[in-house]
């Protein structure tokens, strides 16, 4: 059984394909990237993957069950959570409380133990914001706690995002482009954090540009093109396939 | 042309054209004197204000400053806040009883402006028809209490759920909506509200409206005198300061919030958002409710005219004022709103064109309202 | 009856047309639902009596009516536009880069702002308007069509005309339907987009200027707060048709015309003003886009 | 004849260019390549004036045209391409054409017969939405909509993208003829080696910095261009 499984997955908008039957599987414990020139369909497929688009065609088994078309909040309560290329943080919520947030559906108490605040209710808040620390001091966040998240460095906002899905407590990650705009030493320190996570049991999924970072990383590259898959392997076999080359490189135009 | 152009942009003559064209906009509606005398005036007055802006923008860090103080002598301890109740709690001993009836009055508006504060300013739900949620807990309240003989502490509670019952049902539809949209169709059932109360008259005898509404009980013991309701409405604008509170640090609260801030990121979080929209539109119907069953048995009469546009506006305005999300700027907000007009009656005329451009300069200079803290904007 | 009512919806409906053009051509423009554009058709319709007022008192509309309204329409419309032209400048311009329900809260901030402008420049009691033609006009098939409705549906189609051609046609106008477009890609190509916001707010008033004026002939009363309600009717034609259409935004207002003079006479007349709202709720819930408009979609 | 100094730009709340210095002489084709996210766009946007640069300058023919607004940058003679066509889809390819003419630049008749001679297409389908051509066609009808404005420099941002390769040789083909009636070309692009070879000059942009530069010949040759794009 693998974590997840996408078979055949197809996702048109009017007449445009912008992906079209895409098959692959991840592996437990793994660092799947997908890469691909602009506009080869990645983040499109992440949104079906995340419950945001609905796919045209074809299935996506999580976990024993096939989720495609369900709605993004109930595919995060079943264990995928993500990351987006354009950063969406809380941003005028403080560190701390964006991975309080995400931790919304550990809580089970509710607008009436909120209000006369009985035991469970303290013992869950306290729980959570205990794990909150976890979650930042595994990120490096620790000493941000009570910044005003939309306030930090770019690069800590990446790592935020990162945490707070973590945070949602899923077992697969999708995280789109978590190197984009950070220089060569944040680069080498998220390929560390992902390495880690990896360790800590969750299965991962990445777009990437940097090519160092994804064939660093990377059990297995998928290659996406014009909404296709063309190839698929290990970084090294990524790095010799004639078609990638063709498809990053470009053809000889004569 | 470019000579026009360069004369209008003349950083010296500049002040003289806006104040010419802005004369001449005045001009058909008072005729040659007045605009002349609003030329004249706002010849001297923009530079003047120019040259003030400079001296100006010190003023305003003072104003700051001085809101940060205020800040710094609240209690911080958040157990201590109830101290700031005593000298609430004295004014109908000192106080006359004009001001007395002021200060009942922006309790319940505070009431509702925390109501609203839920809606707009926790979860972004621009919400243009709050009053139609105040308009149905007043008028269930008087019908419930004038035709089937109930009480305060009977028909209060009914009142409440036959808002929150509308609020809900009127709310699942129209959160799908995009902001805006939302605005316009919020702003639409008020309106509708308004139209039905005005002629259905059989039930809410139309544009007369309903009278004698009996004052509430407690136990047998009448709250009739303005003292005693006085300490009606500070029990309740208590209860719903300390629920906010409460509901602000809890899950429910984090979310509502999340939703303001990012709508897709919150239901990335595993967080169904039309469900807390619900919550968010009937919580806020909840306090609107409650605030109409305290002004129709303060009032003891209540007809449609209470209920129009405008009060949603002046709604909005205590939350928007006050500081949008922060509960204490909408209480400030509310009892700002209440008591200015009432002190400066002289201007009373002119209250409404203020508020307008009030709003205005407020969107442009301080969107987030005069004392909200965090840089809080409202939807995206 | 029927017919009658017919002719009362369509005139009706041809004034929130002219009006509902202007909320349109914002929105497509801007996003930006411009609430005080009511009160802009309201002023329309005092600037109407208040000049027409003053041709009188100096003895032009004795010596020729047709020209002292014409130079009325005239003055009204340049007045209307100079209003929308400063209140865009003033509250909505520096606003551009603001969440989008920064600039609605101002744009209801300009309605109140105008609104009691006007009540306290002129009065809180209603105008009156000269009856100039009394009642006369024509029958057909039974219908009585006074020469005032007629008129106002002859101009109300003539400006739908003039300003489709114009959009359809000029360079200001292909201009205004690629800024609606694409903002970005008409600045690329050399199109100061904030000149044609401009002109769209100038164009829209101009056309509520002439709606405002030609209700307050057909009614003969006129209040501060007329622009309140037919601003709300106009946006909801607007809505009806598909914002952000032209051709939807004529739709709709003649459309909306009929449902109100129909319901009117065949439901019940006390709700007359609720038809609008529940025509806007039902059709945001169930086609938000419209029936002439494109459909959105969320943006990740 | 275009120079930029040390440019700075933020996107949103990424600084996506860090110190960008470029110089494009008269009448030449010059490559800007590197992957996704290195600037590139970024780049172009800033000199076109719909981005402000939060330090640097920016000189055409040795004049200062820094943070002036995009309608004024097409004014002096630079048109821009964008990533992703952006043609008007509701409005006819011809009225898309005129568009392109918007600051009367030049006589009219004279560019709608370049245009047309260059993409005989579009003379064809000229009363059709541009919703309604296909992707090549769009592409084609975007980059003549910028020539309408008898440009000095056209800006093209990846012409390529998405297009099927008998499509792409075409697009350049037409690029190279574009420079040869004397505008200038600044191409930016993922498809590095169809890109090289077409211009005489190349930049290599990497984490919005320019790590790279040479004539054309030298970079299709070096190893780090390969290295920029497999990691190798």
């Amino acid at each position: 059984m693998y974590p997840l499984e996408v078979k055949a997955l197809s996702k048109h908008f009017g007449g445009i394909r912008a992906i079209e039957e895409i098959s692959f599987h991840t592996k437990d414990r793994t660092i799947l990237s997908i890469i691909g020139p602009n506009g080869a369909g990645k983040t499109t497929l992440f949104n079906c993957l995340t419950g945001f688009m609905k796919p045209t065609r074809g299935s996506i088994i999580f976990s024993e069950r096939d989720i495609s078309g369900l709605s993004a909040d109930k595919i995060n309560r079943m264990g995928i959570a993500r990351t987006f290329q354009n950063i969406r943080l809380f941003r005028d919520m403080t560190v701390l409380e964006n991975v309080l947030v995400a931790q919304h559906t550990k809580i089970r108490s509710g607008l009436f133990s909120a209000i006369t605040q009985l035991p469970l209710f303290k013992r869950e808040e306290r729980t959570i914001r205990e794990k909150a620390y976890e979650y930042l001091e595994l990120l490096g966040l620790e000493t941000h706690v009570d910044k005003v998240s939309g306030s930090m460095p770019y690069g800590e906002q990446r790592k935020l995002e990162i945490a707070r899905a973590l945070a949602t407590g899923a077992s697969l990650l999708l995280f789109d482009e978590p190197t984009a705009g950070m220089n060569p030493q944040e680069t080498s320190e998220m390929m560390r954090i992902i390495m880690n996570l990896r360790e800590l049991g969750k299965t991962i999924i990445l777009i990437e540009h940097d090519m160092r970072f994804v064939m660093g990383i990377s059990d297995r590259i998928i290659v996406l093109d014009h909404g296709v898959k063309i190839a698929e392997g290990s970084p090294e076999e990524i790095k010799t396939n004639p078609m990638v080359i063709e498809a990053y490189l470009g053809k000889e135009t004569h | 042309m470019n000579a026009l152009s360069s004369i209008i942009k003349n950083p010296l003559l500049k002040p003289a054209f806006i104040a010419l064209w802005l004369a001449f906009l005045l001009l058909p509606f008072r005729g040659v004197k007045a605009a002349s005398v609003l030329f004249i005036t706002l010849t001297i007055a923009i530079p003047a204000f120019k040259f003030l802006s400079g001296h100006l923008s010190s003023l305003v860090k003072q104003i700051h400053s001085s809101v940060e103080r205020v800040r710094h002598y609240l209690p911080s301890d958040s157990r201590f806040l109830f101290l700031l109740l005593l000298p609430a709690a004295a004014i109908p001993l000192v106080a006359q009883g004009y001001i007395v009836d002021v200060t009942i009055l922006s309790g319940i508006y505070i009431i509702l402006a925390l109501g609203l504060n839920v809606v707009v300013g926790f979860t972004g739900l621009l919400n243009l028809g709050f009053v139609a949620y105040y308009a149905i807990g007043a008028y269930s309240f008087a019908l419930l209490n004038t035709k089937l003989g109930m009480g305060f502490w009977s028909a209060m509670p009914a009142s409440v759920l036959i808002t929150v019952i509308a609020g809900f049902l009127f709310a699942v539809p129209a959160v799908r909506l995009r902001g805006d949209y939302l605005a316009l169709v919020t702003l639409g059932f008020g309106e509708i509200v308004h139209i039905t109360l005005n002629n259905w008259d059989s039930l809410t005898k139309g544009p007369n409206g309903i009278s004698g509404i009996a004052p509430p009980h407690i136990l047998s013991f009448g709250l009739t005198s303005l003292n005693s309701f006085y300490y009606l409405v500070m029990f309740f604008v208590v209860i719903a300061i300390i629920v906010m509170r409460r509901i602000h640090a809890s899950k429910i609260g984090r979310a509502w919030i999340a939703l303001r801030e990012d709508e897709i990121a919150t239901s990335a979080m595993g967080i169904n958002r039309t469900m807390y929209k619900l919550y968010s539109v009937a919580f806020g119907a909840f306090w609107a409710g409650l605030a109409g069953c305290l002004f129709a048995s303060k009032m003891r009469f209540i007809s449609p005219e209470s209920f129009t546009f405008m009060e949603s506006v002046l709604i909005l305005c205590m939350v928007i004022v006050g500081g949008l999300g922060s509960i204490a700027g909408v209480i400030i907000g509310a009892v700002i709103l209440v008591f200015l007009p009432e002190v400066l009656r002289e201007v009373q005329l002119y209250r409404m064109l203020a508020l307008g451009a009030g709003l205005v300069v407020l969107m442009i200079f301080r969107p987030q309202g005069l004392f909200g803290g965090k840089n809080v904007s409202i939807g995206s | 009856m029927f017919l009658q009512q017919l002719i009362n919806g369509l005139t009706l409906g041809s004034v929130y047309a002219l009006i509902a053009l202007g909320y349109t051509m914002v929105y497509g423009i801007l996003e930006l639902i411009n609430f005080a554009h009511g009160e802009i058709y309201m002023l329309g319709a005092y600037l109407g009596i208040i000049l027409l007022g003053f041709f009188t008192a100096i003895g032009l509309t004795s010596y020729s009516l047709y020209l002292s309204l014409g130079i009325t329409l005239l003055l009204t419309v340049i007045f209307c536009s100079s209003y929308g032209f400063t209140i865009e400048k003033i509250a909505y311009k520096p606003l551009r880069n603001a969440p989008r329900l920064s600039p609605l809260i101002s744009a209801i901030g300009v309605s109140i702002f105008l609104q009691n402008y006007v009540m306290l420049t002129q009065g809180a009691t209603d105008k009156v308007f000269p009856s100039l033609f009394g009642g006369a006009g024509f029958t057909v098939m039974s219908t009585r069509i006074t020469y005032l409705q007629a008129s106002i549906i002859l101009v109300s189609a003539f400006m739908m005309i003039m300003l489709n051609a114009f959009i359809l046609k000029t360079k200001t106008g292909k201009a205004m339907r690629a800024v609606a477009q694409d903002k970005v890609m008409a600045s690329l190509l050399g199109i100061n987009i904030d000149t044609i916001i401009t002109i769209t707010f100038i164009i829209g008033s101009g056309l509520a200027a002439v709606a405002g004026m030609m209700v307050a002939m057909y009614y003969g009363l006129v209040n501060y707060f007329i622009g309140y309600s037919a601003g709300i009717k106009a946006f909801t034609a607007a809505v009806l048709g598909g914002i952000g259409s032209v051709p939807g935004a004529m739709l709709g207002g003649i459309l909306l015309g009929l449902v109100e003079s129909l319901g009117a006479g065949y439901i019940s007349s006390e709700y007359k003003d609720a038809y609008a709202f529940i025509i806007l709720i039902i059709i945001l819930l169930v086609k938000p886009e419209g029936l002439l408009g494109r459909s959105l979609e969320e943006k990740i | 004849m275009l120079r930029l100094e040390r440019i700075h730009t933020f996107y949103g709340p990424i600084e996506a260019i860090r110190g960008v210095d470029l110089e494009i002489g008269k009448g030449e084709i010059v490559s800007l390549i590197g992957s996704n996210g290195a600037g590139k766009s970024t780049s172009l946007m800033t000199i076109s004036g719909v981005l402000k640069p939060s330090s640097g300058k920016i000189f055409l023919n040795d004049t200062d045209i820094t943070g002036l607004p995009p309608h004024r940058i097409v004014e002096l003679g630079i048109s821009q391409v964008p990533e992703g066509r952006r043609i008007f889809p509701k409005l006819t390819v011809f009225e898309n054409l005129e568009m392109g003419h918007y600051l009367e630049r030049g006589d009219l008749q004279s560019s709608f017969d370049m245009v047309f001679t260059l993409f005989p297409i579009l003379g064809e389908r000229k009363n059709q939405k541009g919703g309604t051509l296909s992707g090549g066609e769009q592409q084609m009808l975007a980059i003549a909509r910028a020539l309408m404005s008898n440009p000095d420099i056209l800006l093209l941002d990846e012409p390529s993208l998405g297009l099927a390769p008998i499509m792409v040789s075409k697009i350049f083909r037409t690029v190279h003829d574009i420079n040869r009636r004397g505008v200038t070309v600044l191409l930016v692009e993922q498809n590095a080696k169809a890109a090289l070879k077409l211009s005489h000059r190349g930049y290599v942009l990497e984490n919005g910095a320019v790590t790279l530069q040479g004539n054309s010949e030298d970079l299709l040759h070096n190893e780090k261009v390969r290295h920029a794009y497999l990691g190798e």
